[in-house]
């Protein structure tokens, strides 16, 4: 017994450490402020549970083996008073404090003078991401945040359908979107670089497979991208994308998608007109890349079980190749 | 070697020839097939905790399945739909069909053998219970086999669970297994609260109560308000699913919000409800091992009522990410620190007692898997204070490490303490004891196991792994800690099938098992046989086999009270609730099919439900009722054979009426489950107002009727209550009948009818429908709250006006009535404040 | 064979016991439940409430609900008399006087650890 | 004695036991020595035949309990359809109504009987139950295609008639009147085969409208989706137990002298349908225009307008009734099998019935010819 009692605690501690802290979604490898501050937060808490346990294990290792003298000492109420009652009112007070006060410091007073808004919807199984700029311009992305770094962020969370969580555990804690509400999260990026965010709350079916990346950027970068993702759609240069193109508006993807500066203006699904520019395809499921928008297309049901996309099954080879490659250039 | 017999107990020896005989023919089982009809704790106890146990095994196997599925990042072993269903009944299963079930298993076979009782004072309603939901739980849980198992999580939340994003019988499927837990939840906390407060030996004062009888009523209480929310939200949900009343679509006033509320505010008290009876077996295992009296008794029984308190307050705590104020998660943080300091205190109380033992520590298999329990329920005591604070809970909430934390306080909590009672209480239900030597196999091989499964997840979760996904890609550097867990669990799986092997090998049902092997010093450990005790002793310590010299031989030979059967049939002794004094004897009924035929039909009738057979469900629904009513007809027996002689020169009656009677105890227990339940309407009702003010009358839905209908519906009400009151006083003397009291009892419940009537046509008459807005369904639902009363009012007068007629009721034999007529007089009372809210709030507000 | 109502005293013994514990529902109830609703008001722009006032309800409901319970702490047999609480055998009573006094304890731990917190919050911000 | 009437039932078993064994042995030899007469000549025995007609009865009114409720069978529409089904299908064998029974074919055992008695006595549901499985023992041949209850239905409907005597009218209703007196003469303006004058009976011509507003109008969709469409119902793709039989009987020449055909058959006047509400109609052309995006259901127009790639069908001026039809075939898992019924599947799921009607109303009040413009505008969104 009492080795063991040791021995956990131990193995936990070297797991910590000989697994790391990196990772690209990894709450233990903050780059944000609140994730900065809960980390903190965690590591205290972390602490002290474990000086706990170790000394309970102790008191209790000398409850069972120790001799009779020591014994003794221990088997009163006064040990149940005072372990028991006295010590976790008064150091749970103290953590409760700690806990209040970190939560007092949320919320940030995020500068909206700009005009820069940000809401993201949660759709099965995907995330919208809108932007609004300082000309009220609204433009519509999909599966990826982009957000200036060093200052912080507003963004509204809503759903259109059933609950989401926007979870991204580097950059802050998690926020339901729940139908009918309309949330606000502060992100506040300390240092430029790449995390991932997955949904954290059930939703059904392919809820494993609804990631999404944030990409913080310095504000200058920052701006020129949201300048260039205003823009319409390239158009298409050589043949075989130009037949893409035309493919992809005689099939029907424009009820769904929209690609700005064609006839494609669906708002069903993602927005595609620069889709060829994002890290990832499919709620981060699959690489950015033509064959992965083949595969996709031909083998979404089995990429993304349940996804709400139509199979589309009717595409030969060639006509697959040249969306495809329609597809990924729009960068 | 014979004691001589002290000469100041109740009864002499020896007792006269054949009277051990006939009570053994009075309480034998049924032979043959007939053995389910039998409705003894001892029996149908051990089939609850087999089944229950059962499903522990079943969803176990979906864990591992499970487990193998995440072993490594982009595994494709389950797909993602089985998956789903898989975690959703593993979850539920767990919960509502292994932990409740098991626990409260343990109070049916155990605690009459700790009180000395006979058995519990409602046999036929545990059976009945058991029966349903031994039947659903397995119906439920076959779903998983055919793909129609539910996919919505445990937790099932709305609008995901919504007949939109879940068109299939699935989530019906849900709604029906937990259904079967409700009934048998609610029927075991009637009979919990009433046998452990009503059938205590003599002597036994609240003081001297073993501490496991002090979890169970804690236990039961915790489920008379707790299991209303989450029957209550269960009920809008089908509603919702079936006909559309929006309670939980934004889009028309509702708010999934509501569900959280209400479901959180059942699901957490649950972690409780299932933790508090196995500390209770805890605490009654220490002192054995440690050979000495529990240290802090009394502050164990104040950290358990406390517990039962504080963890009402904690609801929230599941929904820290939802975004409501900071402030409103700072009170529920708070409560969550103060639900920790009883557990603590419970902790260091265990510790204490163990130090206090002259010699050291007993280690049994079973004192292994205490300390085991210590060791796990202490690390999950631990991060549950940290995910109480807010601010680590907005990272942790819904990852891997939450699922740690509550595997920690659920298996460390429960699994454990069962596990330890398994080998420690063996010999109550069976004739041997299980191996000490597997034993210690069992028991090294699940706490490792559980640990290396276990631990690893902490860390997982922090490193930003969230739950219910069935699968993940392997860049993100989870795959060893994922792959350490899977071979835990392996190695967990394995002690549980090494258990399984030793109870194949060891385990023997039937009686007669060694007695008293650990030496304790409760009760259970009294030579007992199917009659449970021969005698019922007069208690006077907390430990009466320590304390009270020769009690087993005593209580052997029959020199305590009720030594026989004095009115020919089962019975036992019912004392008073605070310092059990002797009052009267119960008779008890006996083995029948009625239970279980009605436990049947019950079944079939929300099977039939769910895979839209009505009519066929309905003839199954009437005949369930028509198996209650016959089994209803045999109770209250009246007051025929008089007073008894129990020895010590007390004489009892052996039928009592009125706030005494055991009766009307559970009917008060019904009562405030009702009242319970109708509290998380008027919540509901006036959440949704705070959540969608604009759909309330008379702004946004049509005016509420003009007060002439709500008055008329008080009238009625009002006028009934006041016939009932009537009848009590017109009841006519023993043998005689009154046409007066048929037609009263009629006239109130049509009175109860009519009030309904005019209810619901007043609102119907403004146009007000239920599937326009929440405002519509909550007024409507308030309706069809009053209504299911009605329902069970025209049931139960029928009844009583056949009793009547079947010369069954008068003064003396009333009981029946006296239920009735308070079932009458809350319905009444209920119906009125609900005129009030429907009719007065929106005019206040308005 | 109507038996005498002896319910008083098993309720009133219950009442009397679990004085502490109520009160402190009683409290949470009237701190969240006022709370919540006025915050949810206010942002839906259904109400002008200061939130000022609203940490002050939540402040004073403690103050009330802790002078209370430390009330039945000072005055435990004049509570005992409100509930008509009485048991026959000493050990009882002495045991249930103590336990109730213990769970007061508790009781006032629990509201001051959540009546502390609007010292510290905004009554309404999401602070997210 | 026990052991004697222990012995006495060993004795008794072994005898039946032997008995067991020599009875098994004769049948063997019986069927083995080939005495039994299977000749169609020889009726059977009469118990024989009371056996099966006993069980035949009995399995139908116990299997047809299962069946769902009928559509309304009195629908002249419904009616048709049946009535020109049962000329290609049934008459062969059960002749037209009136006819007497073909002289091959009444040399069968059981002889395919007159329907009108049968039918007269049996409940729709159980009329339906022996049309969609068949008989066996009978030579009655179950349904093609057995997701096609609705088309099993038509049948019904049309079989539902016979009591009162449909013998007058049934060249009108089966379409044998829209037949060239003399097959083989040039039937439509300018080509046409043998097929075609079969394909008359129901579906449109340059003059004609469809028999029925189950069936659909073929005039102007493109060659490219009437062949595709053909291919799939002669390959059971996409299952019909009245068109597969028909499709599976062209070969390719004469599929693409069809497609050609009613592609060239193109504008004609509008459908002289009654006319359903305008408010319905004008619901339907804002699905069909905007879509419903709230549940996920693209504008219809996307796909089926006038740029719409050239495997898609056109809408505009198809019969209401059959649109309603096949989006429900879809909505219960009837089209799934074809790659373009796949995609028109996860859609049709998301419609309501009231959205079906709207839609199918709005497609069926355009003139065929309409040249509809898919959405360009975006939407109004926030």
């Amino acid at each position: 017994m009492m080795r063991c009692c040791f021995v956990w605690p131990a193995a936990a501690i070297l797991l910590f450490v000989v697994s790391g802290c990196a990772g690209v979604q990894s709450a233990l490898d903050p780059t944000g402020a609140e994730a900065e501050r809960i980390n903190t937060l965690s590591w205290v808490l972390i602490i002290f549970c474990t000086a706990v346990f170790i000394i309970t294990a102790i008191i209790a290792s000398v409850a069972l083996f120790a001799n009779e003298r020591w014994r003794q000492q221990l088997a009163g109420e006064r040990l149940v008073i005072g372990a028991g009652l006295i010590f976790p009112a008064v150091t749970l007070t103290f953590l409760l404090a700690y806990g209040i006060f970190v939560l007092g410091m949320g919320g940030g007073s995020a500068d909206t003078s700009d005009g820069l808004r940000i809401s993201v919807v949660g759709e099965r199984w995907w995330w919208r991401v809108i932007y609004r700029d300082e000309n009220g311009r609204r433009i519509e992305s999909a599966n990826e945040l982009r957000i200036p770094v060093g200052r912080p962020v507003k963004i509204d969370l809503t759903s259109a359908d059933v609950i989401h969580s926007f979870w991204v555990p580097k950059l802050a804690g998690k926020l339901d979107m729940i139908p009918g509400r309309t949330n606000t999260l502060t992100l506040d990026v300390t240092s430029p670089g790449v995390s991932r965010g997955q949904c954290a709350e059930y939703c059904g079916g392919a809820h494993a497979l609804m990631s999404f990346f944030v990409i913080a950027m310095p504000e200058k970068d920052f701006a020129a991208w949201l300048a260039d993702e205003a823009k319409d759609a390239h158009q298409p240069t050589d043949e075989l994308e130009t037949r893409g193109q035309a493919l992809f508006i005689a099939s029907g993807c424009g009820a769904c998608h929209t690609v700005r500066g064609t006839a494609a203006t669906g708002a069903i699904g993602p927005d595609l007109t620069h889709v060829g520019s994002r890290h990832s395809l499919a709620a981060a499921t699959l690489p950015n890349n033509a064959e992965a928008f083949a595969r996709w297309i031909r083998d979404g049901q089995h990429i993304k079980p349940e996804n709400l996309m139509p199979p589309y099954p009717i595409f030969s080879d060639e006509e697959l190749a040249s969306l495809s490659s329609y597809l990924a250039q729009l960068r | 070697m014979e004691n001589q017999p002290r000469s100041d107990l109740p009864n002499k020896t020896p007792r006269p020839k054949g009277e051990l005989e006939e009570l053994k023919r009075i309480w034998a089982t049924p032979r043959g097939w007939r053995i389910v009809t039998t409705v003894n704790n001892t029996e149908i106890g051990l089939l609850y905790i087999g089944v229950a146990f059962l499903f522990f095994l079943m969803a176990g196997v979906l864990a591992l399945l499970m487990r193998t599925q995440l072993a490594t990042g982009n595994n494709d072993f389950i797909g993602q739909e089985l998956y789903n269903q898989m975690f959703t009944v593993h979850g539920t299963t767990m919960m509502f069909l292994f932990a409740v079930p098991a626990v409260e298993a343990l109070g049916v076979l155990l605690l009459p053998q700790m009180l000395a009782a006979r058995d519990l004072p409602f046999p036929r309603l545990s059976a009945f219970a058991i029966w349903a939901y031994v039947i659903g739980g397995l119906v439920f849980f076959s779903t998983i086999l055919y793909d129609l198992a539910p996919d919505g999580g445990w937790f099932m939340y709305p609008p995901l669970t919504l007949k939109e994003y879940s068109p299939g019988d699935n989530a019906d499927f849900w709604l029906l297994g937990i259904g079967f837990i409700e009934i048998s939840a609610i029927a075991g906390a009637i009979e919990i609260v009433v046998g452990a407060l009503r059938t205590r030996p003599p002597g036994m004062t609240l003081a001297k109560m073993p501490i496991f009888a002090w979890s169970m009523l804690i236990f039961a209480s915790m489920i008379m308000f707790a299991f209303p929310a989450v029957i209550l939200a269960t009920m809008m949900l089908e509603i919702e699913r079936s006909f559309g009343w929006p309670f939980f679509t934004a889009a028309k006033g509702g708010d999934s919000l509501l569900w959280q509320h209400l479901f959180w505010f059942f699901g957490h008290p649950e972690v409780y409800i299932i933790f508090l009876p196995a500390a209770g077996l805890v605490s009654m295992m220490v002192p054995t091992m440690a050979r000495t009296p529990l240290v802090g008794y009394r502050l164990i029984v104040i950290a358990l009522i406390a517990t039962g308190f504080f963890s009402f307050g904690l609801w929230v705590h599941h929904m820290f990410t939802t975004g409501i104020p900071a402030l409103s998660l700072a009170f529920f943080s708070a409560a969550s620190m103060a639900v920790a300091i009883p557990s603590g205190i419970q902790v260091f109380s265990w510790i204490a007692t163990i130090a206090a033992g002259r010699k050291k520590f007993r280690i049994t298999t079973a004192s292994l898997f205490i300390l085991g329990f210590l060791f796990i329920f202490t690390i999950g005591g631990l991060t549950g204070v940290m995910v109480a604070m807010v601010p680590f809970d907005f990272q942790v909430h819904d990852t891997y490490f939450v699922v740690a934390h509550f595997h920690y306080v659920l298996v460390g909590g429960m699994v454990f303490p069962l596990f330890a009672t398994f080998y420690y209480w063996a010999p109550q239900a069976g004739r041997s004891m299980l191996s000490e030597r597997l034993g210690r196999w069992v028991f090294w091989l699940m706490f490792s196991g559980f640990n290396i499964a276990f631990f690893p997840m902490h860390l997982t979760g922090l490193r930003g792994m969230p739950r219910r996904v069935w699968t993940y890609p392997s860049e993100l550097g989870w795959d060893t800690l994922n792959l350490i867990s899977t071979i835990g669990s392996y190695i967990l799986g394995a002690g549980v099938l090494l258990f399984v092997i030793d109870l194949v090998l060891h385990f023997r049902p039937g009686r007669g098992g060694p007695e008293n092997p650990w030496q304790a010093g409760t009760l259970e450990w009294l030579p007992n046989d199917v009659y449970s005790n021969r005698s019922i002793p007069l208690v006077t310590s907390r430990e009466p086999l320590w304390d009270q010299p020769n009690l087993a031989d005593d209580v052997k030979e029959g020199r305590y009270y009720l030594p026989n059967a004095p009115t020919g049939g089962r019975e036992t002794l019912v004392t008073s609730p605070i310092d059990a004094k002797p009052q009267y004897v119960i008779q008890m009924p006996t083995s029948g099919w009625s239970p279980l035929l009605a436990a049947i039909f019950t079944a079939a009738f929300f099977l039939l439900l769910t895979v839209k057979l009505v009519t066929i469900s309905i003839v199954c629904g009437i005949l369930a009722i028509a198996f209650c009513l016959i089994w209803a007809w045999a109770l209250d027996p009246g007051p025929s054979k008089g007073l008894v002689d129990i020895g010590g020169g007390i004489s009892l009656p052996t039928y009592v009426s009125g706030p005494s009677s055991h009766s009307w105890w559970a009917m008060i227990v019904l009562m405030f489950v009702a009242g319970s339940l109708y509290l998380s309407y008027v919540f509901s009702y006036l959440f949704l107002w705070t959540v969608s003010p604009d759909t309330w009358a008379p702004s946004g839905s049509p005016a509420p009727p003009d007060l002439g209908w709500p008055a008329a519906a008080a009238l009625l009400l009002l006028a009934g209550s006041a016939l009932i009151v009537l009848t009590e006083r017109m009841l006519p003397p023993a043998g005689t009948k009154r046409m007066a009291v048929p037609i009263a009892i009629f006239l109130a419940v049509a009175c109860l009818v009519g009030s309904l009537g005019v209810e619901l046509a007043g609102h119907w008459r403004t146009g007000l429908s239920p599937t326009a807005n929440a405002y519509g369904a909550m007024v409507y639902m308030g309706a069809a709250l009053f209504g299911q009363l009605a329902f069970t009012l025209v049931i139960f007068g029928g009844f009583t006006i056949a009793r009547h007629f079947a010369g069954k009721l008068d003064r003396e034999r009333r009981v029946t009535f006296d239920n009735m007529a308070l079932l009458y007089h809350y319905t009444v009372g209920q119906s009125l404040f609900g005129l009030a809210l429907v009719h007065g709030f929106p005019r206040l507000v308005g | 064979m109507k038996a005498g109502n002896d319910n008083g005293p098993i309720a009133g013994a219950i009442l009397f016991l679990l004085i502490g514990p109520i009160i402190w529902a009683a409290h949470l109830l009237l701190v969240y439940g006022p709370q919540s609703a006025l915050c949810a008001f206010r942002i839906a722009g259904r109400t002008q409430v200061d939130p000022w006032l609203i940490s002050m309800l939540v402040a004073g409901v403690t103050v009330i609900a802790m002078a209370a319970v430390m009330l039945t702490l000072w005055r435990p047999r004049r509570v005992a008399r409100i509930f008509r609480f009485d048991a026959a055998a000493n050990d009882n009573r002495s045991f249930i006087l103590s336990s109730m006094r213990w769970l007061g304890v508790l009781a006032l731990i629990g509201i001051a650890l959540a009546g502390a917190t609007t010292l510290i919050l905004d009554p309404c911000a999401q602070l997210r | 004695m026990i052991p004697g009437t222990f012995a006495a039932w060993k004795r008794l078993a072994l005898a039946t036991g032997i008995i067991a064994v020599f009875l098994a042995a004769g049948i063997a030899a019986f069927i083995w020595s080939g005495v039994y007469n299977v000749a169609a000549t020889r009726e059977h025995f009469a118990i024989t035949t009371w056996l099966l007609e006993t069980l035949r009865r009995q399995s139908v009114e116990t299997y047809s309990y299962f069946v769902e409720s009928p559509p309304p069978l009195d629908d002249p529409d419904l009616i048709s359809l049946g009535a020109a089904h049962y000329e290609g299908g049934c008459a062969p064998c059960h002749s037209r109504p009136g006819e007497p029974i073909d002289a091959i074919v009444s040399g069968m055992l059981p002889p395919p009987p007159p329907l009108a008695d049968p039918v007269a006595r049996q409940s729709s549901k159980e009329v339906f139950w022996t049309v969609k499985h068949g008989l066996k023992y009978t030579g009655m041949p179950a349904w093609s295609s057995q997701e096609r209850g609705d088309e099993v239905w038509a049948l019904t409907a049309f079989l539902r008639q016979f009591p009162r005597d449909v013998a007058g009218d049934y060249f009108r209703l089966s379409g044998v009147d829209r037949l060239p007196p003399e097959t083989g003469e040039s039937p439509t303006h300018g080509g046409g085969t043998v097929a075609l004058t079969q394909c008359i009976r129901c579906h449109d011509d340059a003059d004609r409208e469809t028999i029925s507003n189950l069936v659909p109008r073929l005039a102007g969709q493109s060659p490219d989706y009437l062949l595709r469409t053909l291919a799939e119902y002669a390959a059971g793709t996409r299952p019909s137990g009245i068109m597969q039989p028909v499709a599976e009987s062209l070969d390719q020449d004469e599929m693409r002298e069809l497609a050609a055909y009613y592609a060239r058959l193109g504008a004609k006047p509008q459908p002289n349908n009654d006319r359903p509400d305008a408010k319905r109609i004008e619901r339907g052309r804002i699905l069909a225009t905007n879509g419903d995006s709230e549940n996920g259901v693209p504008p219809c127009l996307a796909c089926h307008s006038a740029s719409r790639a050239a495997a898609f069908p056109a809408l505009a001026g198809q019969n209401a009734d059959y649109l309603t039809g096949q989006l429900r075939l879809w909505q219960s898992g009837g089209r799934d099998t074809t790659g373009y019924g796949q995609i028109m599947e996860t859609v049709a799921r998301r419609l309501t019935d009231e959205q079906i009607s709207d839609v199918a109303a709005y497609f069926a009040s355009l003139p065929p010819s309409a040249a509809l413009d898919r959405p360009t505008s975006p939407e109004a969104r926030q």
